[in-house]
């Protein structure tokens, strides 16, 4: 396929189409309005999800092959934190807080992004390694705790809670449920997720698609934001994912992932947490303006990479990987 | 019957402290305290916990001394950072040492 | 099949009895109550995986075959809104508002109503056109305009704010997921619909099901209404809906639809809306009284239509199109 | 600590009518507002929101001349043909100032 | 505009009183009420409804001869064994006829 | 199977270890939780879907060879709670509201713990009679009843409304969704069934392991009351279902249930009752500590008979039922 049947694979998607019918109903002033607890309900059932998945698929997989990407997976949320924090720094001139936030951010993952790299490949027909949820789980704390570690570090004392954060984020619902569901997956095995697979797995492209409309809304209501962002702010939540997601596809290259593998770990260092890093960023830095953080997370790199990151990436695995 | 006169003492917060408040509460004396879920607009732009939705409204009955301790605590401790407001008032109740405990533990 | 066999593959599929199981759990007044939360998401649902569905469909029609039936629903949406006010203003004696207010439900349409009727032609065996779901969104809002409109020209300023309740009705969730799922249902064609299916199409009938079991509740408690609302009314929320579906039947046979296509058409003509038109009767016309419209809408006409309708308009459909 | 008082006014307005209502504070001077989920029930008949289950329980924290334009305005443009109460109450808080502004805009 | 003082009372109480207290209000004269789903912690242990994880807080709106009625009745009927609290305070409407009805009916 | 098996195929299922991550979650103080009204959902949904399948499973039972276990569980409905409260009046030493509260309680049945057993026996691979679901709907109420009433004579007036809980249990929405799903799949037969078995068939163990995972938050909470509630109800609460599934077990084969159908039996007279029981007891016994009752059936009962209750009835079948 060339990138142009790509993007539009991708874009004529349920999930992305339903993504930009959130973005309509919000610049429309509709009604329309998903009960919070739906949003809440979707999200633990696509962690959860995740996790059984990934669990299931670990038990049938040799550890043997799973050191080195996960390594390289470790060592991408120890370096991108640090890079997104001096860039913020020397080029976007920010205060310390607001680039630790953004670095915190940036630094860990999105689950939903990662949602969106499978069923994107799926529709593609490009295989992946099982183990990639753990991956995600691997990748989603250590950048927060370097970034809260550079702001105490670079700030002096910060008013904001440390350790209370620390170990909220590990007590983490994400966590708690992608981590949990690997170890349920993995303990019950095929059989056992054979059970449950009509609702975690059968249903799972659907609900992602229902997500997605809801984090449409929740995406434009950040654009009204976008003008007191500034142009900074804007450029960070582009160039950002993409030169994280060429060193994520290098990476996964080096780790001897296959293309998608490389593509998806492309995917998660490119992408921006969106659920663990607002809620241990508020509360140990919370003189960091939200409106910084989550305008960027939410309202540019999230539909950056999920309209355009997804083929970009995966076309950057094909040249690096794939040798094409 | 007789009617004690106690404060109630209302507090809008971002969801994200709601631990933390409780735990606050607790040791500045109230002995309980009820949640609900609210949401809201105030002078303060966007606070982390919008986008989830949602802010908390935290209403606890106390002496009038424990509730001056309260609005004390949360104007240094929360006010300058947050996305909380809160204010006090006189109520009636008809058994007033339910809620008039000592301050603090 | 007889009329009676009709009947009873109606009255004994999950989703009517389930719709009976609410009626009766309000009348014994237990304890059981949906949370709202449930009740938005369904609907949400609902809607959503109609635009789907019909989306999809759509993708496959030659438009040839849609203009037809497209302006005949369209036609529709302009008599029906004038005669229901005629008749509630002659021969009900009811004030401006509360005719105009009937006018604006029964003109509209009642998406759940056209969502038992296919299934109800499923379970029979009976084909329709895939775009009906087109025709939901075509006859949902023009009678409810007009109906504004009638009551704005008969009775001088009405203190209600009338653009307003225009903006909010175009831009109403029902319009915008309905709509919204027929363009991602026909950008994305039959392989990302396929993607979606577990959720939107597999489970459409148990959700339905489900759905009625809430609005059951919902029309039981209008019940306690009727003897305040008077004769005239449960007269007008029988009788109006049997017109109405006549004529829906006959313009589907015109325009050239189906046996199973002009059976729908009828029941759209025979449904009153309950989602889009109260909310904007209520901002627009404010002094309507809403136990005259609601209990005429939702405890009279839709069990009649959901009980009794769906098999008689089918039957109207045989005779006038079918030639039986 | 110095306490001002300032009023509290508490609507409970069916559903439809949110962005109307809050539009309408917004310009008699309100700086802020917290909304919460109600049910209930009055003297009037039903409501159209009531059979999607809920009304809505705003609270704005305004000065007492803004207070006294919201009550006003909500008897004349709403309580004649909606399920709108309202009521007012002194309440105490920390800083006055972020509620007393001026009227209107 | 003239405003009246009525009173507002307002009730904690796990979810399984809900049919119970609303019809004891209305008997006691109260011509409205509002609930709000809420959840709290207070001096007593655990309720049967706490682990479906709610109470509800009821407002109501009546004369004081009814509110001094409805407080009373709550601490003979309900505090001994559930876990209850409520609250009196004044505020002002602008029909105070709507809710001064007399008491019971 | 050796009964280790059983035992492990038991607690590597994905609902138990489900369970397990929610007490987890709790004990780590993790910030997952799940929305009350998914909760609400799911517990709705189980109990319909329960109903339903009973129901379409009954349509085609002969009425013959139900009289018998029904009787049988009639029966357990009237001895249990009078030996429940006998032992925690005598042994317990407990007032006489606190032992009637518990005989409601354990006499009384828990839905989940029900599907739970036939998840369990589905993955082992054993029948069971198609139309034990009723048998649930008919060892809710009774013993419920009967500890009111010995409460209501052994105490005199009890100040709680004893006419009033008893309405309540009636309509609770227990009964009524289990029944009225009964009536619904018995009156719709295989037909409608299938047109709703995505929904309440095929999501079922998927729903059930998400209700799990609540359960197991709300359990763990139940457990730091352990202390305060003291060794005798720690005993009552993992002796007394052993006791009363093994009579469970034992009227099933007296009335000619197979090996399967008597283990359910014995799970339904070894559950202790947390929706229907509860609310009725707080009404009707206001002076009986929740502390108590709940603890013993959530804290204690519950997780045990999911883990370690299942495979034991089982077993104890085979050996009475099988003769093994
Ligand atoms: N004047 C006000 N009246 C009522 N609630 C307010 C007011 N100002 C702020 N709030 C509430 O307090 C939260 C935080 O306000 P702020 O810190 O001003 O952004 C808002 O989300 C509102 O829920
Ligand atoms: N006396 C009252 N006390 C508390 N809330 C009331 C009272 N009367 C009315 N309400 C609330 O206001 C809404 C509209 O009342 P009404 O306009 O009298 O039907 C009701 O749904 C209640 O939520
Ligand atoms: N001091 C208090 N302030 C606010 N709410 C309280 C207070 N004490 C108790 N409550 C509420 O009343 C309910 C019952 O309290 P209790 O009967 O003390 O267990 C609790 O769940 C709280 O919601
Ligand atoms: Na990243
Ligand atoms: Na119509
Ligand atoms: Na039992």
């Amino acid at each position: 396929m060339t990138i142009i049947e790509l993007l539009q694979v991708n874009l004529l998607s349920p999930m992305v189409l339903a993504f930009a019918l959130g973005i309509i109903a919000t610049l429309v002033r509709s009604d329309l309005k998903l009960p919070d607890e739906l949003y809440t309900t979707l999200s633990i059932y696509l962690l959860l999800a995740i996790g059984l998945k990934g669990g299931v698929a670990l038990a049938e997989t040799s550890l043997a092959v799973f050191w080195a990407p996960a390594l390289a997976t470790l060592f991408l949320g120890l370096i991108i934190p640090v890079f997104a924090y001096s860039v913020a720094r020397k080029i976007g001139k920010m205060t310390i807080a607001d680039a630790a936030a953004l670095a915190a951010h940036y630094g860990s993952v999105s689950a939903v992004t990662f949602a969106a790299a499978q069923t994107f490949l799926d529709a593609v027909g490009i295989r992946y390694e099982g183990f990639m949820p753990a991956l995600v789980a691997i990748l989603e704390v250590p950048a927060i705790v370097i970034a809260l570690f550079i702001a105490q570090v670079a700030g002096g004392p910060q008013g904001g809670d440390w350790r209370e954060a620390l170990r909220e984020l590990i007590t983490s619902k994400s966590i708690l449920l992608l981590v949990g569901g690997m170890i349920i997956g993995w303990l019950t095995g095929p059989r056992g997720g054979k059970e449950v697979a009509p609702l975690f797995v059968d249903l799972f492209k659907g609900a992602l698609t229902f997500f997605l409309l809801e984090l449409g809304m929740v995406a434009a209501r950040r654009f009204r934001d976008l003008p007191s962002a500034g142009l900074f702010l804007l450029g960070f939540g582009i160039i950002m994912p993409i030169l994280n997601g060429l060193l994520g596809v290098w990476f996964g290259s080096l780790a001897g992932l296959s293309v998608g593998g490389s593509t998806i770990l492309g995917v998660l260092a490119a992408s921006a947490s969106y659920i663990a890093a607002p809620a241990a960023v508020r509360i140990a830095l919370p003189q960091a303006n939200p409106g910084f953080y989550l305008t960027a997370s939410l309202g540019i790199t999230f539909p950056f990479n999920l309209a355009i990151g997804l083929p970009l990436y995966y076309t950057l695995a094909l040249w690096i990987v794939g040798g094409q | 019957m007789e009617l004690t006169t106690v404060k109630l003492v209302t507090i809008i917060a971002e969801a994200v402290l709601e631990d933390r408040l409780l735990h606050d509460l607790r040791h500045l004396g109230a002995r309980g305290y009820t949640v609900g879920t609210v949401r809201g607009e105030g002078t303060r732009g966007i606070h982390a916990s919008e986008w989830e939705g949602k802010s908390l409204r935290i209403e606890t009955l106390v002496n009038a001394e424990v509730a001056e301790k309260i609005l004390q605590h949360l104007a240094t401790a929360y006010f300058p950072h947050f996305a909380v407001i809160a204010y006090a008032m006189d109520v009636q109740v008809v058994r007033g040492a339910k809620f008039k405990g000592g301050g603090g533990r």
